[in-house]
């Protein structure tokens, strides 16, 4: 505890209330690339359309379910740390770690197929015809968006590791497991922005 | 009230000295110095810049340098004064040093968080100015595509990438304040009963926290453009140049107030204390500064009345900036309201809070000339426009700045500094600056457009008389140097509170323990409770 | 040194107005802060030992009265800073147009007769004039200070700009948003001239062709006759694009069932990029010219496809 | 909400919205209906799995700050492509 902290409590509920103002920061991050996404969609749709069309639905969609579960796991682990079972928390963090690897790797194998694919912008654009440039447009945006996604996976994945130490190490008990909450926060956050994503990327414009 | 000088043994500048202590050091007070140093070698490398650009115009041909090398030379002001002095200023030097203080509390909430936004700065700092050293770059700060992104031959990318790691440095910091604001304050602080300087920096901190991420996107797309030609604000690629501009200055607008919300909170405290008399309106002050942190992000379009938006935006935005100078209006007349009936004594930094109240509010009442928009048609991208905004921002902020290092200095290094060379500064800096950007306010008038390192000879007056106040401005502004540099050493030791001021900072000592406050204060009266003067009177 | 700049259009003088009502209103402000700060200055330091009596308790009479003062007056302001943008910016149908292109860093003025000028521009005074402005490169800016006009000038779009000067003479015509090293570079001059004078400059400066002309010429020399119909007896050797005539103005059916209305950018558009909007029961074979016909060279097509409006549908 | 039970539900539930939202839009061909059902799984994964109703005041200040915030940006920032209009050059005489 730091010296400028009355209590544990009056600690963790600072460090959970700067995790909570470091996502609305999040927020306005990625909410920048749906801001930019939103503008040239509106002028291109059909090159967005075009574009929809030739993104992988099938790995997306796995990828969307497989994340959903990690944040469950998760949760289910910080579920568990407050019952007192760090065995359990360990479990969970590994199953999260586990489903974190699937995505980035299913990630690995769309990005491997789109540039197979030549959907790359630029001067070898697959996509050829009048809605080429919105639909190059279009993949600016995705590998900005699932790139910068991908990083705060990793990230992420960091964050759960150093918790399944921590928890092996002994620190987390029913009493006190606030960085195991602040990383669940961090971690369902990037779930959610992977929720806005999909649709705009996979089915909007479908 | 007696004064006794204790000579403190045991202070946080004294408690450890190797220089591992000092860089890995968590201590809100140190952190604030080693910002301190960077800041000010920030400062006069824009200043430098500053002052070349001005002896080049002395002539209308251009007296010393070649037009590439003048548009080097004010992206470099720009982008350095901007991102690496204006923008951090006054937060993380003054405000981490004064933050904790002022809340009764003994470090900010995430003091490891606060050595690394430290470093980030750095980081992002030293990169940044090594590519403007060793490739140029001659965008203008504002890095408009697609100049920044297809004609230029400038290092854009690492000078971006420069910005975005200090950026970082930025939402750590605002984090870290408001964060400290809402949980740190000292029993019995009820949030009216908070000094107004924290008032203005949690606004400011708002707009760290909820703008900077919008740019930190901005220069990633920049990034992407600019190696992969992608076409997003690239015309020929089915684009938008003007993309970039809502996106840039969706943070660059509200980061003007990041700059003089902090210069407020400094007026509020340095004004009330040299009147000694309460302020007037305080909840007025209080929340025109959040409303100013609010409205802020409303009217970003007012950079692009003449670059092709719609002309429902342009009234949109020319209605909401007007909206905006609202609260700074009602500061103003709150601060003239409090020198009313007061005591006011004129030491240092009382001079440089008048210069700012007067210099502030001409920078003010010009920016509504802009905010019209039938004069914004003749008079953007004019001189107008660069003098208005160095109201703002030099006279302005930079005054406030000084007046908030002479009022602290006592606390942050526990000396008093040469009091009539701390005046003869704050006349000095007021007296340069008129003559250095008043005619600038004249030649935008007539026509002279910003960025030109040549002219028409019928400028030439003019221009020879702003660079001759610039010349006055740059002696000015050295001399705190020395004073002060000399004060460390020589200072006569300070009280706990010189200036009989209120406020939890003065109540511990001079400079103060590395824990702050032995014993957590509990406060138990409204902030600036100063006497009343019927009070006065009667006892008297 | 001058400190006043020559009024030379009809919206300067109302321009100047509005500076004038926002100096007014500053300086009362300014005189009324600068005269209380040395005002309280003098009567409230510290050594005068007058009595101040007591101060009020209740200030928010005195906060709203001045916040509302503040309002009504920023809102004032407000409304004619808009009406005067907006009347800056709406120019009236008769304009008479040219044609500005904008590169690094020189201006390109193409008149309808087909007179060309470089980093100079010269207009008859008491006709209002248009502006059709575009950029090569990079955003440039027309600004024209003794009109108290300028607009940005943007690459791949068309933006206007018009006034109607008053006052014969010379002014400075300046390019006011940096585009690159020699942006200081890129000044010129705007002669405003009697109209019987401009009617002699335009004849002197005659030009070999007029910008229909030219335009004729070009359509043949990109092949676009082998294709189009242009005028009653002009190409359309085959019949596999649509005809030109009576095209510009009129509303244009396209393959994806929406219309359009053919004004100079969608032309310009139709030519760079022209699988963005087939026109109905065409094929499009159409290949695109982007990158291969120059700002200048597009200005004298849209001219002579513009001229053919005249001929009406065939 | 604590304990294992509504932890389970929330997970089933966001599987089946998944679903609904991938058959809408491979059926329906509605623009907004996937975002809308994006918009719905965010929410469960805010309420179930970040726990927001356990947080503090100050913890939905800030999101809601972020949240708005984010609402300024897309509406101000989109109020300029959404009216601008392309140029129209108005010649003399012309038979429209």
């Amino acid at each position: 505890m730091h010296f400028q902290y009355s209590s544990a409590e009056h600690q963790a509920e600072s460090a959970m209330s700067g995790m909570w103002l470091f996502l609305a920061q999040e927020i306005l991050f990625f909410g920048a690339l749906v801001f930019v996404w939103v503008y040239c969609c509106y002028q291109h749709p059909a090159g967005f359309r075009l574009a929809t069309q030739h993104a992988n639905l099938l790995i997306g969609s796995i990828n969307t379910a497989v994340l959903l579960t990690s944040s469950f796991t998760f949760t289910a682990g910080l579920l568990a740390i407050e019952r007192g079972e760090p065995r359990r928390l360990i479990q969970a963090c590994f199953a999260t770690i586990g489903l974190g690897v699937v995505f980035l790797l299913l990630k690995g194998v769309e990005w491997f197929k789109d540039v197979g694919d030549g959907l790359v912008p630029g001067a070898h654009f697959s996509l050829t015809g009048p809605d080429s440039g919105g639909a190059q447009i279009f993949y600016v945006f995705y590998y900005v968006a699932t790139v910068l996604h991908a990083l705060h996976m990793i990230i992420g994945i960091g964050l759960v590791l150093w918790i399944a130490w921590r928890a092996r190490r002994g620190d987390f008990s029913r009493a006190w497991s606030t960085p195991v909450e602040v990383v669940g926060l961090y971690w369902s956050f990037v779930d959610v922005v992977w929720l806005t994503l999909y649709p705009l990327i996979y089915l909007a414009a479908l | 009230m007696s004064v006794t000088v204790d000579t403190p043994r045991v202070s946080y500048l004294t408690e450890e000295n190797t220089i591992g202590s000092w860089l890995l050091t968590t201590d809100h007070k140190r952190i604030a110095l080693l910002y301190f140093a960077s800041i000010t070698g920030f400062f006069f490398l824009g200043g430098i810049a500053a002052a070349l650009m001005r002896i080049n115009l002395l002539t209308p041909t251009g007296a010393i340098v070649s037009h590439e090398m003048y548009n080097r030379l004010f992206t470099m002001h720009g982008v350095v004064m901007v991102w690496f002095f204006l923008v951090p200023a006054i937060p993380v030097t003054l405000g981490n040093f004064i933050v904790p203080l002022m809340l009764g509390a003994r470090d900010l909430a995430f003091p490891k968080l606060n050595l690394v936004s430290w470093y980030l700065f750095m980081t992002g700092g030293l990169f940044a100015t090594y590519s403007l050293f060793a490739g140029g770059l001659d965008t203008g700060w504002t890095f408009y595509t697609p100049l920044s992104t297809d004609y230029t031959k400038g290092h854009v990318v690492a000078v971006a990438i420069g910005i975005f790691i200090s950026g970082f440095s930025s939402i750590a910091t605002g984090v870290n304040f408001i964060v400290s604001i809402h949980r740190l304050r000292a029993p019995g602080m009820g949030w009216y009963r908070m000094p107004l300087m924290l008032w203005s920096l949690y606004a400011t901190s708002v707009i760290y926290v909820l703008a900077t991420p919008v740019l930190a996107m901005t220069l990633i797309l920049l990034g992407f453009e600019t190696v992969f030609h992608v076409g997003i604000f690239d015309q020929r690629l089915g684009g938008d140049p003007l993309l970039f501009q809502h996106l840039f200055w969706f943070y660059s607008h509200p980061a003007v107030y990041i700059m003089i919300l902090p210069g407020f909170g400094v007026m509020s405290e340095v004004l009330t204390t040299f009147s000694q008399k309460g302020i007037f309106g305080y909840k007025f002050i209080a929340w025109s500064s959040v409303a100013i942190a609010v409205i802020s992000f409303f009217v970003w379009g007012h950079h692009m009345f003449v670059a092709g938006t719609s002309v429902y935006s342009a009234i949109t935005f020319s209605l909401l900036s007007f909206m905006v100078s609202v609260p700074s209006a009602i500061k103003v007349f709150n601060w003239l309201g409090t020198l009313h009936k007061g005591y006011i004594k004129f030491d240092a930094p009382m001079l440089y809070a008048l210069g700012f109240l007067g210099l502030f509010t001409i920078g003010g009442l010009t920016g509504l000339f802009v905010a019209a928009l039938g004069a914004d048609v003749h008079l953007t991208q004019t001189y107008f426009v660069v003098a208005h905004f160095h109201y703002i921002m030099v006279g302005g902020m930079v005054s406030a700045f000084f007046a908030g290092l002479h009022y602290w200095w006592p606390k942050i290094t526990g000396r008093l500094y040469p009091e009539m060379w701390a005046r003869a500064a704050a006349f000095l800096i007021f007296f340069g600056f008129n003559l250095t950007f008043f005619p600038q306010f004249i030649l935008g008038y007539l026509g002279m457009p910003r960025r030109y390192a040549a002219y028409p000879p019928e400028f030439q007056v003019l221009n020879v008389l702003s660079s001759a106040g610039s010349t006055i401005l740059a002696v000015a502004y050295l001399m705190p140097v020395f004073y002060l540099g000399y004060s460390l050493r020589h200072g006569a030791r300070s009280p706990s509170n010189p200036w009989h001021a209120t406020g939890l900072e003065w109540k511990t000592q001079s400079p103060p323990r590395t824990e702050n406050f032995p014993i957590i204060p509990i406060v138990t009266e409204p902030p600036y409770n100063y006497p009343r003067p019927e009070d006065r009177t009667r006892a008297a | 040194m001058t400190l006043t700049l020559t009024s030379a259009s009809v919206h300067s003088a109302e321009v100047d107005a509005l500076l004038a009502g926002l100096l007014l209103m500053s300086l009362a402000v300014l005189a009324l802060v600068f005269g209380l700060i040395w005002t309280y200055a003098i009567r409230y330091r510290a050594g005068n030992t007058e009595d101040r009596g007591a101060i009020g308790q209740k200030s928010w009479r005195i906060e709203i009265g001045w916040t509302v003062a503040t309002l009504v007056v920023f809102f004032a302001l407000f409304v004619w800073g808009a009406d005067l943008y907006v009347r800056l910016y709406t120019a009236p149908g008769n304009a008479l147009k040219i044609y500005v292109v904008g590169k690094q860093w020189m201006w390109k003025v193409e008149h309808e007769g087909g007179q060309r000028e470089i980093n100079a521009l010269h207009v008859p005074v008491g006709r209002p004039v248009q502006l059709i402005m575009t950029s090569e490169d990079v955003i440039h800016d027309f600004s024209i200070p003794a009109f108290r006009i300028k607009h940005d000038v943007l690459p791949g779009r068309y933006e206007q700009l018009w006034f109607n000067a008053q006052t014969p003479g010379s002014y400075h015509l300046f390019c006011t948003q940096f585009c690159g090293t020699d942006h200081a570079a890129m000044i010129g001059e705007v002669v405003a001239m009697q109209q019987a004078d401009y009617a002699r400059w335009l004849t002197q400066n005659g030009g070999s062709d007029t910008l229909v002309a030219a335009g004729r010429d070009l359509f043949t020399r990109y092949g676009c006759s082998g294709c189009h119909q242009a005028g009653p007896t002009g190409g359309g050797g085959t019949v596999r694009a649509p005809s030109l005539n009576g095209l510009y103005g009129s509303p244009v059916p396209l393959a994806d069932g929406t219309t359009v209305f053919a004004d100079d950018k969608y032309i310009r558009d139709s030519i760079l990029l022209p699988a963005d909007q087939i026109v109905a029961s065409y094929a499009p074979v159409m290949p695109s010219f982007s990158g291969q016909i120059g700002e200048d060279d597009l200005i004298k097509l849209i001219a002579f496809i513009k001229s053919l409006a005249a001929e009406g549908p065939s | 909400m604590s304990g294992w039970p509504p932890l389970l539900v929330a997970w089933i539930g966001l599987l089946v919205l998944l679903a609904l939202e991938l058959g809408s839009a491979l059926l329906l061909h509605l623009p907004a209906t996937a975002s809308l059902f994006g918009m719905a799984q965010a929410a469960i994964v805010v309420i179930a799995f970040m726990r927001i109703r356990r947080g503090s005041p100050l913890m939905h200040i800030f999101g809601a700050a972020g949240l708005f915030w984010l609402i300024v940006l897309l509406a101000l920032g989109n109020l300029d492509p959404l009216t601008r209009t392309d140029l129209i050059v108005q010649t003399t005489g012309n038979p429209r």
